[in-house]
């Protein structure tokens, strides 16, 4: 009795706390003076309506169901940039850009999490068609994507019983229990002196063209719904983003500003 | 996409010089004005601009050594105007401090940093393109494409870039930040490390984070929203920060005030002699052209009055 | 050879006797005596690979001596950071550049030796131009090596290079910098393969006279199967030919390239439109001054008195003397337009040099490389060995002292008055790297001497088949006409 | 027939000259002065020039053709880059940059030439060569080689037009 009213409590927090991380979603970046340009701001937030609330978290945009699932295609090459200005990103473009298999704490099961729902995993099981930003919240408004901490896990695997005793939610409790954080391994490490920024990805490709999250999200960090452990797919060097930031993704024909990501060294180094 | 450039229209990709021209600036022009009037000269600005930026305090050899790395100094210049033959101009002459010795004497003060000129000297010469021109009118530095050839230091007539002598991080040699100390440094900013050239960059961290939110909300970013750190420190408020192409800006309309624009390197204001209102601006070199985009208010002096 | 000369009695070689004292002013000495054989020639190149005098290995370990203070500096500046050369913010480049473009106007006589007066076909260049050529190349050499130490990141200066990377990312092409990396790059391939291309038929010679060892193989291959043939002689005397014209015009680029340096940018004291043919021929001039220093250093090492003779050297140091006040001509004029120009801040700039921190440097230097070249213009003096030796050290000094009264002075005075207070005098790592310059391309000079040919065997038997005929005509009475081309 | 190879060695340039053009003038069968003879000496000497016969040089077309390709190659590629590389915003200066794109052209334009010439060298005058059947390191040293092929019938009238121009010398090659 004592055990049950002690979890409600945490669920409760646990709740609060994940509904209170959206809502403070608009609050302005450190070292930006307060001014009532913020309020105003978030008035237009609120209206605009892009950032999914609570309870609509599996059918954000940009969910499966906003648009048909295009395949994750690899760069596009012209004969001029594989002959001259940039055969050494085109010859990379062959060769394996696997990253180094990390050994996490606990291995986190992407597919069991994000998996489509009809595709049955090498495990036997049926993935839960989570969205990515369930779990990484920041992704949609701050420069990380974020771990999600510790209480999110136990929010919901309080309530599955199914799974308790399995060796990974074993474990995943005795680093609750023992009032821990998960040290989990940082896998998609960009090199040093590069910033780059999940919110203006996401905004963009998620939300205003409402591609599918699937897509944007995995157009650099690969099928993740299919892996266990996420490994990076992608070598991440700077010729993956400028080549990317040269290509044109207008939102449609009406939109006048540039159709290119920035060319502005100071966007990313700084 | 490299033939389709060359074929098609390059000022795309760019703005026309100066500001002004056929092409705006994407919406902003990052510009800033210093009322030396206001300026008491407490170097307020310039600690603010070590805590924000880490820069490295290299101690009083090494800053005598001319190596310091403040990205925003004061200038102090004495008073020294020979005395007035007219009697008439004495007391004002006097009440101003000049011709006296030290703590009678006035000062000026000048706030000196990057002037993120428009045609800046510093870019055409870095052999790596490491400084280069962002479209909202910012004079970047990349430290990381940096070679070390010190040709921006040498091409600069305003002499504010600072160059990475020693490496301030390393514990083994230069330990600028002890053990506890490191904790202060502002992860927004790159840590500089040996060799590399480095200056003002208008806290290019904040005005990025509030650009990325108002390009998220669809809008331009608003008067007040971003300070840099020099004008936050400021208690007298003589820096204006802001973009100079909002009409609301307070620093764009200082620009039109003191009839200074930034596409000029002689401005028409000296030419309208029959103008009573007093013009204060100017901006430092500026026949030198590389059009900078910080201009300063004249200190109103007693004898002028 | 069939001498046609009557009085064929074998040359005297008492060098000892030859050492300093020189020959008789009044002696009627050619540039190359006819009583000398082909073969001779040949065999007297050939020994010079073998037995320098013992000089030479106390050379060779002087100059690794100096080397070795130059590494050991660089090791520490490379490990603490730029600072411990003691340049400050204001006075950022300092002996670095300098001797940068020092050195590549050291490189510029060896052009002018062998291609400018090859086109004019100034025939006492013969016994000279190759050790010069080599200079060329040496001196570019060392030159790049400045580059390098002068940079904050060594490590990264492919950065300045151009070449399709993965980050999209190029130089940028607008720099005088990269400019120079283009210029300076081309100048050292192409004297290089100029060096090498002159040499082919002397190696073949060396192929055919050395018998064993690395240097038989080396010779071999680097001969390339030069056999002498008429065919192999056309092609080689039109295709050398070229090349001297396209070095010519890429020594007169180069350094102009190299001022573009500083006349390209707003510094007051750089910023001079006169700067790029002050700077060639001011390069020609101190090339010619270490030219003539080496030029003695190798007549007496590798005893090379009969082809490296006095008449060669009194034309060099004419030459030089010539070239001498060209430069000084232009260095008074970009003064007056300074002096007479509007830009105040220059002036200043003039004023501070002469007056300033560095004046006593300053007028040093406009002594030593204005006033002392006219030693050079006495007849007595032009072929007295100690004299010309001291002098082209002195000339030498004073022309790398005015690259660094381009580079300091300059930096230390500028538009902003903040930058006014700031004289830096460079720490002992810039004198150590310096001095270490000065060892690597004696060494390089000196191995090349004792492996390569130092002197052109072909030019010479070429320039002694010309005054056999001379002399045979002059003997017999018939109208002298020209002999070798 | 079967053809021979003959060295004839001299000590005087003049004394080789006028064995060669009487070897001209003789006009054996079988015998080609254009083709059969070469001259081997120590020294380039253009008195062979004339009585050699007309023997064009084509070395100056190389560096021609590769000045004027290398540059223009380097100008559309430097061109290309700046207009690829479009993170680079120099206040006030063009993309393509032409003046200054000239200056890179000049070293280039230079550059390959010297590399044409050099293959242009290599390519006329037939090297990296292999020795020739009859070869004395003396011809690179102080005497000159007539270096004849012709047949064997003939070779005794040749090598008698030498003896009387005081040849020094013959090698001759063994009969197959």
């Amino acid at each position: 009795m004592h055990r049950i009213f002690l979890n409600s409590i945490v669920l409760l927090v646990g709740l609060f706390a994940a509904t209170a991380s959206f809502a403070d979603s608009s609050t302005a970046h450190d070292g930006v003076a307060p001014s009532a340009g913020n309020a105003a701001a978030a008035a237009a937030v609120e209206k605009k309506g892009f950032i999914a609330d609570y309870d609509n978290i599996f059918i954000v945009k940009g969910g499966p169901e906003a648009k048909p699932t295009t395949e994750i295609k690899p760069l596009e090459w012209n004969w001029v940039d594989k002959l001259f200005y940039n055969p050494m990103g085109w010859i990379n473009s062959f060769t394996d850009q696997l990253g180094p298999e990390v050994e996490q704490p606990i291995e986190f099961p992407h597919d069991r999490h994000a998996g489509d729902p009809g595709k049955v995993n090498p495990d036997g099981k049926t993935g839960d068609g989570i969205n990515c930003m369930y779990c990484h919240t920041f992704a949609r408004r701050s420069l990380t994507a974020g771990i999600p901490p510790l209480r999110k896990c136990i929010g919901c695997h309080q309530n599955i019983p199914s799974v308790r005793d399995t060796p990974r939610i074993v474990k995943l409790f005795e680093y609750w229990d023992a009032g821990k954080p998960i040290p989990w391994k940082k896998v998609h490490d960009l090199p040093d002196y590069v910033r780059f920024n999940h919110e203006r990805h996401i905004q963009r490709f998620v939300f205003k063209q409402e591609r599918p999250y699937k897509e944007v999200c995995g157009y650099c960090h690969g099928d993740v719904a299919s892996m266990t452990v996420a490994r990076r797919q992608r070598t991440l060097s700077m010729g993956f983003c400028v080549n990317c930031h040269k290509k044109n993704h207008s939102l449609d024909s009406t939109y006048t500003k540039a159709g290119h990501g920035p060319n502005d060294c100071f966007m990313c180094h700084k | 996409m490299s033939i389709a450039n060359l074929l098609q229209n390059w000022s795309r990709y760019r703005d026309t010089h100066p500001y002004g021209g056929a092409k705006p600036h994407m919406g902003y022009k990052w510009a800033m004005a210093i009322d030396m009037d206001i300026c008491t000269g407490c170097n307020a600005c310039s600690v603010a601009c070590y805590a924000e930026n880490n820069l490295a305090v290299v101690g009083k050899e090494k800053f005598l050594n001319g190596k310091s790395m403040h990205w925003l100094r004061i200038e102090r210049y004495w008073h020294d105007t020979p005395e007035p033959t007219d009697p008439l101009q004495l007391t004002a002459y006097t009440a101003s401090g000049a011709g006296k010795h030290f703590p009678d004497q006035g000062a000026h003060f000048l706030p000196i940093m990057c002037q993120h000129c428009e045609a800046a000297p510093c870019e055409t010469v870095c052999p790596v393109g490491a400084t280069n021109h962002t479209q909202d009118g910012i004079n970047s530095q990349i430290y990381n494409r940096c070679v070390g050839s010190r040709y921006c230091l040498v091409n600069c007539p305003y002499k504010v870039r600072y160059f990475n002598w020693y490496n301030y991080q390393d514990p083994a040699t230069e330990n600028v930040w002890p053990e506890p100390l490191n904790q202060q440094l502002n992860p927004d900013v790159t840590v500089r490390s040996k060799g590399v050239m480095e200056k003002c960059t208008f806290c290019v961290q904040r005005l990025r984070a509030v650009m990325v939110d108002a390009r998220t909300e669809e809008r331009l970013v608003r008067e007040g929203e971003v300070q840099t750190a020099c004008q936050q420190a400021c208690m007298a408020g003589a820096i204006s920060f802001g973009n100079m192409l909002n009409p609301d800006s307070r620093v764009g309309k200082q620009w039109i005030e003191q009839g200074v624009n930034i596409a000029l390197d002689v401005q028409s204001k000296n030419e309208h002699v029959g103008d009573n209102t007093p013009k204060r601006g100017y901006r430092i070199l500026e026949n030198l052209r590389p059009y900078p985009s910080v201009m300063y208010l004249e200190q109103v002096r007693e004898s002028s009055v | 050879m069939t001498l046609k000369i009557k009085d064929d009695k074998p040359f005297l070689r008492d060098t000892s006797k030859m050492l300093w004292d020189g020959e008789p002013a009044h002696a009627e000495v050619k540039d190359m005596s006819p009583h000398i054989s082909f073969a001779q020639i040949t065999s007297d190149v050939v020994n010079s690979l073998e037995n320098p005098r013992p000089i030479y290995w106390w050379a060779i370990a002087v100059c690794v001596f100096m080397i070795a203070v130059g590494v050991a500096c660089e090791v520490y500046q490379y490990r603490t950071g730029l600072g411990v050369s003691n340049k400050s913010n204001t006075n950022v480049w300092g002996v670095y550049i300098a001797s940068f473009v020092f050195w590549v106007g050291v490189s510029h006589a060896g052009t002018l030796l062998s291609a400018l007066l090859h086109l004019t076909h100034s025939d006492w260049r013969k016994s000279v131009f190759r050790y010069a050529e080599a200079m060329t190349t040496f001196a570019l050499m060392t030159a790049g090596l400045f580059v390098l130490v002068h940079l904050g990141r060594m490590w990264q200066v492919y950065y300045v290079m151009p070449y399709p990377n993965e980050r999209g990312v190029w130089s940028n092409f607008q720099s005088p910098l990269v400019w120079d990396m283009f210029v300076i790059g081309t100048y050292l391939t192409c004297s290089s393969i100029f060096l090498y291309t002159g040499m082919i038929p002397d190696l073949a010679v060396f192929r055919d006279n050395i018998h064993d060892g690395w240097r038989k193989k080396l010779y071999t291959f680097l001969a390339m199967g030069w056999q002498g043939t008429d065919r192999h002689w056309r092609n080689f005397r039109v295709a050398y030919l070229t090349l001297s014209v396209y070095l010519i015009i890429l020594a007169v680029s180069g350094h102009s390239v190299v001022s573009s340096d500083f006349a390209m940018s707003q510094q007051p004291g750089f910023h001079i439109t006169s700067f790029p043919p002050y700077f060639v021929v001011g390069a020609l001039y101190s090339g010619n001054a270490a030219l003539i220093t080496v030029f003695i250093v190798l007549r007496f090492m590798f005893r090379y008195e009969q082809y490296l003779n006095m008449d060669v050297l009194r034309k060099l140091v004419r030459l030089t003397f010539a070239l001498a006040m060209i430069w000084t001509y232009l260095h008074l004029i970009e003064m007056a337009t300074v002096w007479y120009g509007h830009d105040t801040a220059a002036r200043d700039q003039l004023y501070f040099k002469a007056t300033g921190a560095y004046a006593g440097w300053w007028w040093l230097f406009n002594f030593l490389a204005i006033v002392c070249p006219w030693v050079m213009a006495f007849r007595r003096w032009q072929t007295n060995l100690p004299v010309q030796m001291v002098l082209s050290l002195l000339l030498n000094v004073g022309m790398w002292l005015e690259r660094w009264m381009i580079v300091a002075p300059t930096l230390g005075h500028s538009h902003y008055p903040w930058t006014f207070d700031f004289d830096q005098w460079p720490s002992f790592v810039q004198w150590g790297i310096l001095f270490a310059s000065f060892g690597w391309f004696a060494l390089l000079i000196l191995i090349f001497c004792k492996v390569f040919p130092a002197v052109s065997m072909y030019e010479l038997k070429e320039l002694n088949y010309a005054r056999k005929v001379e002399a045979h005509h002059a003997l017999v009475g018939e109208p002298a006409t020209k002999g070798a081309h | 027939m079967s053809k021979r190879h003959l060295l004839a060695l001299f000590d005087s340039f003049d004394e080789a000259g006028e064995a060669i053009l009487e070897l001209r003038k003789a006009k054996f069968k079988g015998f080609d002065t254009d083709h059969d003879m070469i001259i081997k000496s120590p020294i380039e000497h253009p008195e062979f020039e004339r009585v050699l016969g007309p023997k064009p040089v084509h070395v100056q077309w190389f560096p021609l053709f590769g000045s004027l390709v290398g540059c223009t190659f380097l100008f559309i590629l430097v061109s290309g880059a700046q207009a690829n590389f479009f993170e680079q915003l120099k206040g006030g200066k063009p993309i393509v940059p032409i003046p200054i794109n000239l200056v890179i052209t000049y070293a280039l334009f230079m550059l390959s030439g010297v590399f044409f010439t050099v293959l242009g060298l290599f390519v006329c005058a037939g090297l990296p060569a292999r020795r020739v059947p009859l070869y004395t390191s003396r011809v690179l040293d102080d005497q000159i080689g007539v270096l004849v092929k012709a047949d064997e019938a003939t070779l005794p009238a040749i090598k008698a037009i030498f003896t009387k121009h005081k040849a020094v010398e013959f090698q001759e090659e063994a009969g197959k």
